[in-house]
């Protein structure tokens, strides 16, 4: 299977190489005819090795590929993982790609960057698919940056655009800030176990924890939970977990395939793969997984809470990520990694799905993507609208929906969790946010959805005469993302959850495995959706359905009133907490007041003036001084040499 | 004592013999063929060097009732003040044309000055050191005085002669007191005289010893017996100063060892702090004043007294090693400066002498091999490898640093650093500035050769020192 | 009874005397140069007391050489205060400072 | 040997003054007599000691030679002795004080260490037949030959510096040039410029 | 007489040959004659054949042992012990690869951008190729002394006479701060060569040197070395240097000039004085730390992109210099080997990445002739490839993974956490401040709207850029995604540096 491993890495890699140096040359369709090549090769073997596992009964593979570097017996080399946990990411990433390639012949049809944009999202494919298949930290985080640079480019990819590049600097930084998390819970790994591969760190695990490392002076930490909580910051910045979410909604500035592809469906999980990924390292620390919680709950439902204000369509989904985001999470917080694959892959397919959709609609309204000039649109793009309404009950998890059955079962595993016993602050927290979350992503969905769907048509005329139904290849992949997003939950949430699909790949300490606990009580699919009426959770969703429908369809003045009302609120979510000012305002520009001073002051004035050219001024000016005694007359010079002369005499007779 | 073995002294004899012939050939010399005077002197120490060449002496010969002495020291000091006498001829002749100065004197009196640094150098008692010192610093008086019609020219012999008298008087007040206290003013003489009565190391001894010191250090301008310097290399005119501040130095040194190390080694203790002083004075008052200099006469005045820092730690140490830096280092300094003073030579024309720094501007488009060259010398003063001024700082230093002083060896590249600047400002004014002329260079063949000799072989001295330091070693240990 | 610490005494006092004669002399280079003399009478009296005290020639001897070469030195001193009177018509100390610093 | 004290008191009383005279005399001239008083005292106490021969050329050559040429100069440079008066006396106090110092200094070495070290002062007395000049002449050409010749070196040295120095040749000055003068041939004294004689009219 | 037994010498002089034949033969100042086309024909042929066989030092080098290889020794001054003993280990032969490999770089980009007296330019970058090569060939302390001090003659030259408005302040400051460095250094140097008798650099590091006296030589090196890399707080010099030297200047000086620092406390700090090295280490970390941390901030508000890519260039060299003292403060087995090799790396992947930077801004101040961010503003619109470029050497100036820019910076922080968190923490921090600098520049000149006429007028890379550029990115990337030649060849060097630095001399 090892050239097929290379083939999946490298065939995107080289189609982005290609589209990207010789765009030119080549022209438009080759270089999407190139890249889409690339990446279906990758699509059809990844999806020939979820087969062999899942049907062919292969074993995980733990290859070396080439060594980087060793020194000090570090061994520091790339090569893959693929097992079961693997399979399934590279198979859902190389299928939203390929799905996000396809869509965007269409939606960049008129861009002068075309072939840079299917250069970069191959070569984004490929970067993520490093990142997934790595076997070792090294290649891990070389993945994780690749995929932020990629990322960036993307962002600002209308690099005319202020807020573009604006955007794309931000992502960057912020991610930074993870990365230096990570970077040093790597370091933390390297230095109980001088390894950086998976195998050998997994299995020296017990070691690490029974470490423990003064990191403040006399505080004593356990070891794993320090680095647990390292590279969990790193999955902070790349999941966009608060605080460090900032970047999230501003990535939307990029070209909406890409919002699909990477900040949707596949990077921005990359966070919740990466903890799953080192399931037998957290479940080690409990303090880890608690703060894995408490983060993903205050995630997932504070920022939900902001989709309900915001006007851009893209922000609004944005929002829904990075609160979906928070579900997975908290998922990860209680041992239930297999929820959290779980959800981020119907996630993967509903969330790019409702981009698309949104990008379509983008389309079709000449790049206007405020939806309070829209409404009423579903006459207009049936396709697009029917795919929408799917995948929006996804998202809000209606019965039978891809969406459901992840998100049911992740609340009922956190529901579950050990947490209750143990810690219950922690317990209630994560429980109420995911549960009163779901209401709230209902609210904000169907508020996008019906203000754009249903009805007022508020856009401006010339608009409206030019609004129709998107051409195919936008609406095939459109199609293509529905069909998971309704039924894939019916055939894989039983094998995925309950049968053990993950087998090796996911370890779970048995007094934390809540799956299994669930599993006790599992009676298939079916039975999990008839009984969906029974639970709050269903109910809740319905609510915000129907309040969305009574406040903007029904009463499309309340909101405006209640806004009034409540300013303060309004304010507080309009200016997201604030975490933009602390971020921009904070850190940036004491970073920038810091830097001035130290330059200024400290380089200019202290070093530069007092040290360096003081000392030389003082230099010059003692030359001034010391030539004054060259007076020019004689009587002095012989005067000089008289003291001279005296000078060692009294120093002669009567100091000697 | 082999009273009628004059063979030792055969080049000053040879000298003394041919000064006579220039000074009677000059007068016969119509002054438009002046050059006939020029090649004649040259020619003449040529034959001395020859004379010095062929009279190598088998260790050390002592003749004239122990006045004279020719050993490894006296043949390599006098072939250098030789050689340097004849490049300040080389160098000087065109400038002197230029303004009217060409006059028979100047050579006369230079080959006067030559034989009295070669007096002085074999000098073997304080008596024929004091008569070489006053033939030396007579001539030298006459020569800066050359320029009948310059003020400065006058002023600053003035001072010269005055200031040089104060320290031959208070030379021979040295004198008389060692020779109170010893009986004898030869060194070998006063040396054992110190060693076989201990009790002669006293005062009246170190006094006298005190007065030898300003003596010394007024000949080499060690502060604060420096102050004519200046004021003489810049009223000077340049051939003189280049004369003045070349031969005589290595004439100062020879000063210095035959007194100290020949005669005076016994009070080493006392004379040690002594010379530590001026030394360390001259480092930083040279140093430091030469950085507020415009003219750049006056800067390479008050850069040979720094230089003489260096040199008098050197001979602090009193060890062979320290001997031989001071040797090197001499030989070395003296050839840059050569080169440097002969630049100033090079760049000046009639009715103008290119006395300021900013002469030097743009020099590279003039011409840039003269800028090379001048680099060159700027570099090895500077200390900067792989010049040979370096190798004259590394030994100093390693001098310095044998006896355990490393604190003066941080004050001696300490210095060094504020040195660099003004050495540099000669090579910023020279590369990185527009000049204000852009004449091209005017200067006869001989010159230019000179000066490329003169540039090469402080490159090709630097590249490979080892010869003269181990030349240097040996003279020094035969002292 | 007279001893060499006498005349010691008495060079001493005339070396003395001439430094601070050129010290405080600002008026013109002739005394300077009279002061010069005095300062060489003051070694030759040293040298010859000392010539005396030690029952030896030699400081005698050179007694002669320093009038020889002071009167050589006096000339030339003598012809550089002339060649500087005839450029500035003067030959006051206090005048004599064109080059400084 | 008191009388010999008694005259040394007394030339040296009178040299000391004569040469505090040259130091603050305000005439030159005034300066120069002093001078020569000084010398003559010298000579004077140089006897005192047996060194007659120098004592002799003491005066013979500074009095006779170089006070003389002092003299001319201040003469020929017709030096305005009275344009400067006070000239100054800003430095007097320091160039006092450290005269002052110096003068300590020489003479605590002469009487206050030489007493501790207790060596005799006595000057050595002087061998019978004992001729200064003689003892002298027979040291200086043969042992001190060398300095000899170097004197001489030294003299023709001044003299070429001393020509050099003030020698002037002023461009158009009417002198003779000797060589000219002998080497004159009939044909160059004399033109014979034929010219046709005037017509009587 | 084979050429790989004489080659180090072939790599020294030949360059100083071809250099000095240059300043022989001229050009009358005039760029556009065609003598001044022979003399860059000429230069240009001269250094690459100097890279060509430098191979020969990367193919015939033993990467197995620590033994210095390529030896020619022959007596030099005798009487003080000084030879020209010339010879490499793993830690020179990359350094002096890296030299030859920039030299041919900086003349091409100095082709037809230098205007007055190319031959002087060319030549002097020639003679300094040589010199550069000599410091890190020298295992004679006079040798190294010699060729250390006389680089900065070249390089005082070619900032001043082809430097920008303060180029006399800046080179000035340049020359006086490193030689006042390294004057210190040549008072150590014979101190230790009166201590052995000989200036022989292997003799002085088995050589005994007391607790005192080796701390008063620490420190010496210390001033000449730290000067060099630049650490804070002696390196005000290097942004004033870079911002007013042409772009070959700043190349030459980031690229090599700084890693000679880097290199003395390899080859003479620590294992001259290694109990003095590791008294001081907790020193040198702190102000390693300060450098990243303190400059990172500084680099952040620069205006000028030469100074920021300069203050850049400290603050990576403070990843060297912490890499190669962390030694002291680990305790594991491991580790010690793993700081040391990512400062070296880091060495050579900053050389490469500075340089490619420094030459970035030159293409832009060819055309616009300012070196202001405020100047510049969507260069990305009229120069693409360009943009591509920059933005890639922008990357690996921020350490991305996959450049060589990661792979020293990720051991060092790997090792900085096996002496203590909080080193590793602050080291760490130029993940985010390195991108923020370079990323905002970047912002800043690259992207957005043309900005103004200049830039709109932009024409995109020449052939010419195009090569450098092009070779550097292409290293760059393969450093980055396949360091191991480049570790193997240190690691038996590094290994034995540290075994030599464990055993204490004062015994």
């Amino acid at each position: 299977m090892y050239s097929y491993y290379l083939a999946i890495v490298l065939a995107p890699l080289a189609a982005a190489i290609v589209a990207g140096l010789f765009g030119k040359q080549i022209g438009r369709t080759a270089a999407h005819s190139v890249t889409i090549l690339g990446v279906g090769i990758a699509t059809a073997l990844s999806a020939l090795v979820l087969y062999r596992f899942v049907w062919g009964g292969a074993e995980s593979e733990n290859i070396s590929v080439y060594t980087w570097a060793v020194t000090d017996g570090l061994r520091m080399e790339v090569g893959f993982l693929v097992d079961r946990l693997t399979a399934l990411m590279m198979t859902v990433v190389t299928f939203v790609s390929l799905m996000v390639h396809v869509y965007t012949i269409g939606y960049m049809h008129d861009d002068p960057g075309y072939q840079r944009f299917f250069s970069y999202i191959s070569l984004f494919t490929f970067a993520m698919l490093m990142l997934v298949m790595s076997n070792n930290f090294l290649q891990l985080f070389f993945g994780w940056e690749a995929v932020g640079l990629v990322s960036y480019l993307l962002i600002g990819f209308w690099f005319k655009r202020e807020t573009a590049i604006f955007a794309n600097l931000k992502a960057f930084l912020v991610n930074r800030v993870g990365d230096f998390g990570f970077i040093l819970g790597i370091a933390g790994i390297v230095l109980y176990t001088n390894s950086l591969d998976y195998a050998e760190v997994f299995s020296q695990a017990d070691a690490i924890a029974a470490q423990s490392v003064s990191v403040l002076p006399g505080t004593a930490w356990n070891a794993m939970t320090l680095i647990c909580i390292l590279l969990f910051i790193g999955a902070m910045g790349k999941s966009a977990q608060a605080p460090l979410h900032v970047w999230l909604p501003d990535s939307m500035e990029g070209p909406t395939p890409i919002s699909a592809l990477i900040h949707a469906a596949t990077m921005v999980t990359a966070g919740i793969f990466m903890v799953a990924r080192m399931s037998p390292l957290y479940e080690l620390s409990v303090h880890a997984l608690g703060t894995v919680m408490i983060i993903g709950a205050i995630t997932a439902f504070f920022m939900g809470l902001l989709g309900i204000v915001q006007n851009d369509i893209k922000r609004v989904v944005a929002y829904s990520t990075l609160s979906q985001l928070g579900y997975m999470t908290v998922a990860l917080g209680a041992s239930a990694y297999g929820a959290a694959i779980f959800h981020l892959m119907t996630h993967a397919f509903f969330k790019a799905l409702l981009f698309l959709a949104a990008g379509s609609v983008i389309i079709a309204m000449h790049h206007e993507q405020d939806i309070r000039k829209m409404g009423g649109i579903r006459k207009y793009m049936p396709i697009t609208y029917w795919t929408s309404l799917i995948g929006s009950l996804a998202l809000i998890g209606f019965p039978g929906t891809a969406g459901f059955f992840s998100k049911d079962l992740l609340i009922e595993a956190v529901a579950d969790s050990h947490w209750a016993e143990t810690d219950a602050l922690v317990y209630w927290i994560a429980y109420l946010s995911v549960l009163l979350g779901v209401f709230v992503t209902a609210l904000y969905s169907f508020r996008m959805f019906f203000l754009v769907f249903h009805g007022e048509e508020r856009m401006d005329a010339e608009t409206k005469s030019h609004l129709h139904e998107t051409p195919w290849v936008v609406t095939v992949p459109l199609i293509l993302l529905a069909i998971p997003s309704a039924v894939i939950g019916w055939v894989t949430v039983g094998p995925v959850l309950f049968d053990g699909y993950f087998g090796e790949a996911i370890v779970v300490d048995h007094a934390h495995d809540v799956l299994a606990h669930l599993g006790e009580h599992w009676h298939g699919a079916l039975s999990l959706v008839t009984h969906a009426p029974m639970t709050p959770v269903f109910w809740l969703a319905a609510a915000g359905v129907l309040v969305a429908w009574f406040l903007y369809l029904k009463r499309p003045e309340l909101p405006g009133k209640i806004r009034e009302r409540f300013q303060w609120a309004y304010n507080l979510l309009d200016r997201k907490y604030y975490f933009d000012d602390l971020w921009i305002r904070g850190f940036a520009g004491g970073g920038r007041k810091l830097g001035a001073f130290l330059w200024k002051k400290g380089d200019e004035v202290v070093i530069d003036g007092v040290l360096v050219n003081g000392t030389a001024n003082t230099v010059g000016r003692l030359a001034g001084v010391m030539r004054q005694i060259q007076t020019g007359y004689l009587y002095t010079y012989a005067f000089a040499m008289i003291i001279g002369l005296t000078a060692f005499l009294g120093w002669l007779i009567w100091l000697k | 004592m082999d009273l009628m073995n004059f063979a030792a002294a055969a080049p000053e004899m040879t000298l003394l013999g041919l000064i006579c012939v220039v000074l009677v050939a000059d007068l016969f010399v119509a002054p438009e063929r002046r050059i006939v005077t020029f090649w004649l002197s040259l020619v003449s120490i040529g034959i001395t060097l020859w004379a010095l060449v062929s009279t190598v002496p088998v260790g050390r010969v002592e003749i004239f009732s122990g006045s004279y002495v020719s050993d490894g020291l006296s043949q390599l000091l006098k072939s250098g003040v030789a050689l340097f006498v004849a490049a300040a001829f080389v160098y000087g002749r065109g400038n002197l044309a230029a303004n009217d100065l060409h006059k028979g004197e100047f050579y006369v009196l230079g080959l006067f000055g030559l034989l009295g640094m070669m007096i002085m150098i074999s000098a073997n008692s304080l008596l024929t050191m004091y008569l070489g010192l006053e033939t030396l610093a007579l001539a030298q008086y006459a020569l800066v005085a050359l320029d009948r019609t310059d003020v400065k020219s006058a002023e600053s012999a003035m001072k010269y002669f005055v200031l040089g008298a104060i320290a031959s008087g208070c030379l021979l007040y040295g004198i008389s007191w060692v020779y109170g206290a010893t009986g004898s003013v030869e060194f070998p003489a006063i040396a054992n005289a110190i060693l076989d009565n201990p009790d002669i190391n006293g005062l009246p001894l170190w006094f006298g010893l005190a007065f030898l010191i300003v003596g010394i250090s007024f000949k080499f301008g060690g502060v604060p017996f420096h102050m004519w310097v200046p004021d003489v290399y810049q009223g000077a005119r340049t051939p003189v100063t280049l004369y003045i501040g070349t031969a005589p130095k290595i004439a100062a040194l020879a000063l210095t060892l035959r007194i100290l190390i020949d005669g005076l080694a016994g009070l080493q203790e006392v004379w040690a702090d002594m010379l530590m002083i001026i030394a360390v004075l001259s480092l930083l008052l040279g140093n430091f004043v030469a950085i507020a200099q415009t003219n750049i006469k006056r800067m390479l005045a008050y850069s040979t007294i720094a230089h003489v820092g260096f040199i008098l730690l050197a001979v602090f140490t009193g060890t062979p090693a320290g001997i031989a830096a001071a040797v090197f280092y001499t030989l070395t300094y003296v050839i840059s400066a050569a080169g440097a003073f002969g630049m100033v030579i090079l760049l000046s024309r009639r009715g103008h002498d290119a006395e300021s720094l900013s002469d030097f501007k743009g020099l590279n488009a003039r011409s840039p091999w003269m800028a090379l060259m001048m680099m060159f010398f700027m570099f090895s003063m500077a200390g900067v490898p792989p010049f040979v001024g370096f190798f004259g700082k590394l030994n100093a230093i390693n001098a310095v640093l044998g006896v355990g002083e490393v604190g003066l060896a941080v004050i001696m590249v300490l210095t060094s650093v504020v040195g660099a600047y003004y050495y540099l400002r000669v090579v910023w004014y020279m590369y990185f500035e527009e000049a204000q002329d852009q004449a091209l260079l005017q200067a006869d063949v001989d010159t230019r050769v000179l000066m490329s000799v003169n540039g090469l072989a402080v490159l090709a001295l630097g590249i490979l020192p080892g010869w003269l330091w181990t030349l240097c070693l040996q003279v020094a240990q035969g002292q | 009874m007279i001893g060499l610490q006498h005349y010691l005494t008495l060079s001493a006092m005339l070396f003395v005397l001439s430094i601070a004669g050129i010290i405080i002399n600002r008026r013109n280079l002739i005394l300077l140069l009279m002061c010069i003399e005095l300062m060489l009478l003051a070694v030759n009296f040293n040298f010859i007391a000392f010539s005396r005290y030690l029952g030896d020639t030699l400081g005698q001897v050179f007694v002669f050489f320093i009038l020889t070469v002071a009167a050589a030195e006096a000339a030339i001193g003598l012809a550089i205060l002339v060649v500087l009177f005839r450029n500035r018509r003067s030959i006051n100390v206090q005048e004599l400072n064109t080059m400084k610093g | 040997m008191l009388f010999q004290s008694i005259l040394f008191y007394v030339f040296s009383a009178v040299l000391l003054g004569a040469a505090l005279g040259v130091v603050f005399a305000r005439n030159m001239v005034h300066s120069v007599m002093f001078l020569v008083l000084t010398f003559f005292q010298s000579a004077m106490l140089w006897l005192l000691i047996e060194a007659e021969f120098l004592a002799i050329v003491l005066v013979l050559v500074y009095v006779g030679a170089v006070m003389v040429l002092f003299l001319f100069v201040i003469m020929m440079l017709e030096v305005n002795v009275e344009a400067v008066k006070r000239s100054l006396v800003r430095y007097a106090p320091l160039a006092a004080v450290i005269s002052i110092i110096m003068a300590v200094q020489l003479v605590q070495l002469i009487w206050v260490r030489g007493a501790e070290a207790g060596a005799s002062f006595a000057f050595a007395p002087t061998p019978e037949g004992y001729d200064n000049t003689k003892a002298l002449g027979a040291v200086l050409y043969k042992e001190h030959v060398y300095a000899f010749e170097i004197a001489a070196v030294i003299l023709l040295l001044a003299i070429v510096a001393a020509i050099t120095l003030t020698m002037r040749r002023r461009p158009g000055l009417k002198v003779q040039d000797i060589s000219k003068q002998v080497s004159v041939r009939a044909k160059d004294r004399i033109r014979v410029v034929k010219m046709d004689s005037e017509k009587r009219s | 007489m084979e050429l790989t037994s004489h080659l180090l010498s072939i790599l020294i002089w030949l360059p100083v040959a071809g250099g000095c034949a240059l300043l022989a033969i001229g050009d009358a100042g005039d760029a556009g004659s065609s003598r001044a086309g022979a003399m860059r024909v000429t230069a240009l042929a001269v250094s690459l054949l100097t890279l060509l066989l430098s191979l020969g030092l990367y193919t015939g080098f033993d990467g197995t042992t620590a033994a210095m290889q390529f030896v020619e020794r022959v007596p030099w001054i005798e009487a003080i012990g000084a030879s020209y003993y010339l010879g490499v280990d793993g830690i020179s032969v990359p350094l002096i690869l890296l030299t030859t490999f920039i030299t041919p770089l900086v003349v091409i980009a100095g082709w037809d951008t230098i205007k007055s007296r190319p031959a002087q330019y060319f030549a002097a970058f020639l003679i300094l190729e040589g010199l550069m090569v000599g410091v890190f060939a020298a295992l004679d302390g006079l040798l190294f002394y010699v060729f250390w001090e006389f680089m900065l003659v070249p390089m005082f030259l070619i900032i001043g006479v082809w430097g920008g408005q303060r180029r006399i302040y800046a080179t000035l400051k340049f020359f006086l701060y490193t030689f006042l460095g390294s004057v210190l250094m040549l008072v150590s140097f014979v101190y230790l060569y009166l201590q052995t008798g000989s200036f022989d650099l292997l003799g002085w590091m088995d050589a005994p040197v007391a607790m005192q006296a080796q701390k008063f030589i620490f420190i010496a090196f210390l001033l000449a070395f730290a000067v060099k890399v630049p650490m804070w707080p002696v390196h005000t010099w290097l942004p004033d240097a870079h911002v007013e030297a042409p772009t070959g200047g700043s190349v030459i000086l980031a690229a090599i000039m700084l890693k000679m620092g880097g290199y003395g406390f390899v080859r003479l700090s620590l294992p001259i004085v290694p109990d003095a090295s590791g008294y001081f280490s907790a020193l040198m970390i702190g102000l390693s730390l300060v450098a990243v941390v303190y400059i990172g901030f500084v680099a952040l508000m620069q205006k000028d992109m030469k100074k920021l890519i300069a203050y850049s260039s400290i603050a990576h060299m403070g990843f060297v210099t912490l890499g190669f003292f962390l030694l002291w403060h680990i305790s594991g087995a491991t580790g010690a080997v793993l700081g040391m090799q990512g400062g070296m790396v880091q060495m050579i992947s900053h050389g490469l990445i500075s340089g490619a930077m420094f030459l970035c801004v030159g293409v832009l101040y060819d055309r616009v002739h300012s070196r202001k961010i405020a100047d510049y503003g969507g260069v990305a619109n009229t120069m693409p490839a360009f943009a591509a470029f920059f933005v890639l050497f922008a990357m690996a100036n921020a350490g991305l993974p996959g450049t060589s820019g990661f792979v020293g910076e990720f051991m060092v922080i790997m090792a900085s956490f096996k002496a203590n968190f909080w080193i590793a923490f602050f080291a760490a921090t130029t993940l985010v401040l390195g991108a923020a600098y370079t990323l905002w520049m970047i912002k800043r000149v690259v992207y957005g709207e043309v900005a103004n006429e200049n830039v709109a007028e932009l024409k995109d890379m020449n052939r010419r850029e195009w090569l450098v550029l092009g070779i550097l990115a292409v290293s760059v990337l393969v450093v980055g995604l396949w360091p191991a030649p480049l570790v193997e060849m240190m690691d038996p060097t590094i290994q034995n540096l540290i075994e030599r630095i464990a055993l204490s001399k004062l015994g």
